[in-house]
């Protein structure tokens, strides 16, 4: 490698425009959530309540919105187009394609967020809190379920692109194999096709058309395993490429090499394979599902750790192998050779450590009947903001450190404030975590604005509530914190002079693809599988769902969480052209 | 395929692991006899529950010797009955529904614990044995009144238990 | 930041002025050793996850048979 | 260490070692109350954590120059 080397930005300047581009919705939607985050922390523990306990939840859908969907989906396309175009060497075929589906996203993110927000303001009539899995019978404004189509569209235009811009470059390269990045890309959004069927079934079939009053009543559960079918594939849309930063990123910052591409593949085919037969594991305890079906959700669940538990060790192993060829000695002592005031390898290796601790919580909730004891309390924010919320977000903010002098030609503007950004992430989301889980335990239910209550109080096994609740309040402003310094330090990097030769090139792995058998290679195939495992756990459990409860439900009126109340569709279409009622 | 021999050992451990896991849960539900709420409950028309032989007027019933039914009605952003009444050391089936949106029921610091969906009826079977007095609460958000959606169980001594107040209002 | 000499060296990280600073690795070119996927095992990697295997059984037992199962009104139908 | 090499090589190193070793202080605390019903009193205890673990990174970063210098 030498020491000057082109960029990204240099090689593929329209692309690290685009990809520039999707990160900075990513982190403007960044910024707004973390804002959301600590007012909630703040109000639920009663430190401080700028808000009334009713917008609670306005700030509770645009939280989850903002940050599970346009942050983490928009970080997604814009590494995933940086990773294609890189490992494939390729431009798009058409450029003015990509830059539609950008836009596309973006479009429908603005109306769903904006209509969010409106929730704020009581004068429109136009809300949707009805929070991220919004669970029918509550109705939102019908901008928001369309803002939300627009953007799932946009995203498999994304596929799409992809997909096509590896058909050509196969033409031209009969005999490779895939780069391992554009394999990651691919089988990833293999995943995301098969688990948007849901959410589109039931946004377009049902909550759309019911919210604009062409239909009556809608069958809440059926709506729910709907939105679950795609609920937890989604989960596996944030953490894959997470995954990736870990798979072909932390290896570079650590000194070495991937320990194994073969099994990396492995593991993104075990994702598309198990991600979507498995959504049932979040209605353990809802009625109107047999056991049965609820036994088989959880045994692919468990398989599904599978991937997960491979990739903690191949991952570390990478490590290891980069701090022993930076002259690491012992059994532990390897330890102390890693690249600890690097924040892109900090970050991620202590993202990854977090995962280590969601990931046993994540057992705890696949688990079937222990179910009973963790559903719906705070244990279960608990748990994803380990993973989505550190695993995910750090990994994304630490691979930001690393990617962002190669897509701007400029500078960091410092690195120690980096490192204190993440490591306080760390120690925020510690302390917010554990407060979390341990009120789980007491039943503290979460999604709720005030958990303390006239009729009776929580129980604790050691220290107390309200010390929980510090806990809580403490770690959430470190959080809030932590994301400033991070949005703060890339703004100031803006200001930064351009420089020349800061490319980094990514080394092969110790075990490369010709160790591995071509099937993987083979996305049909795996497509074909997921599409016949999806038929199997869903087929029987939607089709009673249907049968016992009808197509539309046994009848109850819609709930709008607007406080115009429900309309019939003219005025909707009226109300959408913007003419008043 | 080229896997490290380490890595093999992993694999088999992690197989170890997901099959202890899935075992534990075999054993909670066929040897200790845990059962997930299911399909057993039945259907019902959210808009029809006055008209509801037992929803109509929700309330704890005497079944058989030592056995309760309590019918549980959730609304937003209200329980009905508030309190359940229930004797100590009985069995007591809770048949929980919901009259308008989805709903959670959560006696705290317990087992007892359910989705409420409107068109669904949870059916939850739990032994009761000290007397006592547990939080319900609504776990899952309901409308911008949910943090005040909460309830009371109160577990009295058999010899106290009056089926004329078993929960009715 | 002197890209091409090995981090290891590079002990003064904390000095460095802003327009010195990015983050990047410095370690690709000039390793201390090479290791190659047959000479390389990965033993403290397999020794840490093995301390989190043992973690995560301890755990699992704790949270199931004691936090569960030990908790009360047990559903059983 | 035995060799004379400092454990810890940069002052980022010595930061990430001190958060780490304070939150898992921390977790352990969370693991005593709930494995054996241990309250530990919550500020006494991290606040000790902190200053001991504070008082080892000013040494550590002491030996850790020093032994720059001598290098």
């Amino acid at each position: 490698m030498s020491v000057e080397q082109e960029t990204f930005a240099d090689r593929y300047p329209e692309e690290a425009e685009l990809v520039r581009r999707s990160f900075l919705v990513a982190f403007t939607a960044l910024g707004l959530g973390a804002l959301f985050g600590i007012i909630q922390a703040l109000h639920r523990t009663n430190v401080l309540r700028l808000i009334p306990s009713t917008d609670y939840y306005t700030v509770l859908t645009a939280h989850g919105v903002l940050l599970v969907i346009v942050f983490t989906i928009f970080y997604l396309v814009g590494l995933y187009q940086w990773a294609v175009t890189r490992s494939l060497d390729r431009s798009p075929t058409n450029i003015n394609f990509t830059r539609s589906w950008l836009t596309l996203m973006t479009i429908g993110s603005v109306i769903t967020g904006v209509t969010i927000l409106l929730g704020f303001v009581d004068q429109i009539g136009i809300s949707a809190d009805v929070l991220f899995t919004f669970y029918a019978p509550l109705q939102a404004h019908p901008l928001f379920y369309t803002g939300l189509v627009v953007f799932i569209i946009g995203t498999w235009l994304a596929g799409v692109d992809w997909f096509r811009t590896w058909l050509h470059w196969k033409q031209d390269n009969p005999d490779e194999r895939i780069p391992l990045q554009t394999f990651m890309v691919l089988t990833t959004m293999i995943m995301w096709y098969v688990a948007t069927i849901g959410v589109a079934i039931a946004v377009l079939f049902f909550l759309l058309p019911w919210s604009l009053g062409l239909i009556d009543t809608v069958n809440p559960l059926l709506t729910r395993t709907l939105f679950w079918f795609f609920g937890h594939p989604v989960v596996y849309f944030w953490l894959l490429p997470a995954y990736m930063l870990w798979y072909t990123v932390l290896p570079k910052l650590a000194g070495g090499r991937l320990f194994s591409d073969p099994l990396a593949r492995v593991v993104f085919v075990l994702f598309v394979l198990l991600s979507t037969p498995v959504g049932i594991h979040h209605q353990y305890v809802d009625p109107g599902i047999a056991e049965g079906f609820k036994f088989i959700a959880m045994t692919n669940t468990m398989f599904l750790l599978l991937p997960s538990l491979l990739t903690a060790f191949t991952v570390v192993a990478s490590m290891e192998h980069g701090a022993r060829q930076r002259g690491g000695e012992g059994l532990f002592g390897w330890l102390t050779a890693l690249p600890w005031r690097d924040p892109a390898f900090t970050g991620m290796a202590l993202a990854g450590l977090m995962f280590a601790a969601g990931g046993f919580s994540g057992m705890i909730n696949a688990g079937m009947n222990i179910n009973y004891l963790v559903h719906n309390t705070i244990w279960v924010p608990g748990h994803f903001h380990l993973t989505v919320g550190t695993a995910v977000a750090l990994t994304m903010m630490a691979g930001t450190y690393w990617l962002w002098p190669q897509l701007t030609n400029r500078r960091l503007y410092s690195r120690p404030i980096g490192l204190f950004q993440v490591v306080t992430w760390f120690g925020g989301m510690a302390l917010m975590s554990n407060s979390m889980h341990v009120a789980g335990l007491y039943g503290v239910p979460r999604r709720t604005a005030e958990p303390q209550y006239s009729g009776f109080e929580f129980q604790t096994a050691f220290g107390s509530i309200a010390e929980l609740n510090i806990q809580l309040a403490v770690g959430g402003t470190l959080l809030f914190i932590s994301t400033l310094l991070f949005l703060g330090n890339l703004t100031l990097s803006l200001g930064n002079p351009k420089v020349e030769g800061m490319g980094q090139s990514l080394p092969e792995p110790l075990s490369g693809p010709e160790d591995s058998p071509r099937v993987l290679d083979n996305m049909k195939l795996w497509a074909g599988i997921a599409l016949v495992l999806v038929l199997l756990a869903y087929a029987l459990p939607l089709g009673a769902i249907i049968q016992n409860g009808g197509l539309f439900g046994t009848g109850g009126d819609a709930y709008p969480v607007s406080v115009l109340g429900s309309f019939d569709g003219l005025d909707a279409v009226r109300e959408l052209l913007g003419v008043g009622r | 395929m080229h896997i490290h021999q380490y890595e093999k050992l992993w694999l088999g451990m992690s197989l170890v692991l997901i099959v202890g896991f899935i075992a534990t849960i075999t054993y909670g539900a066929v040897g200790v006899g845990v059962t997930m709420v299911d399909d057993s409950g039945g259907n019902v028309d959210p808009n029809a529950l006055d008209e509801h032989p037992e929803f109509s007027d929700p309330g704890v019933q005497k079944v058989g010797e030592n056995e309760y039914e309590a019918y549980v009605v959730a609304r937003q952003f209200i329980f009905q009955p508030d309190p359940i009444v229930v004797p100590a050391n009985s069995t007591v089936t809770f048949y929980v529904t919901s009259a308008d949106v989805i709903h959670g029921f959560a006696v705290v610091g317990t087992n007892a614990n359910t989705m409420v969906i409107p068109g669904e009826v949870a059916e939850v079977t739990v032994e009761v044995n000290e007397p006592g007095e547990y939080g319900i609460v609504c776990h899952e958000y309901c409308g911008s009144g949910h943090h005040t959606m909460e309830g009371l169980l109160r577990v009295v001594p058999e010899g106290e238990y009056n089926s004329s107040d078993g929960g009715e209002q | 930041m002197s890209r091409g000499v090995p981090a290891v060296d590079e002990e003064d990280g904390e000095t460095e002025g802003p327009e010195q600073s990015v983050s990047a690795p410095v370690t690709q070119d000039e390793p201390e050793r090479e290791l190659t996927h047959e000479e390389f095992d990965p033993k403290g990697t397999l020794a840490l996850i093995l301390m989190y295997f043992t973690i995560l059984v301890v755990m699992w037992v704790f949270m199931y048979f004691i936090e569960f199962l030990g908790n009360d009104l047990v559903v059983v139908g | 260490m035995n060799d004379g090499e400092p454990i810890v090589k940069t002052r980022g190193g010595l930061l990430v070692a001190w958060a780490f070793l304070l939150v898992f202080g921390f977790e352990l605390r969370t693991a005593l109350g709930l494995f054996l019903g241990l309250d530990v009193p919550a500020v006494p205890y991290l606040g000790t954590l902190a200053i001991v673990l504070t008082l080892f990174a000013v040494l550590a970063d002491f030996q850790r120059t020093s032994a720059q210098r001598g290098a």
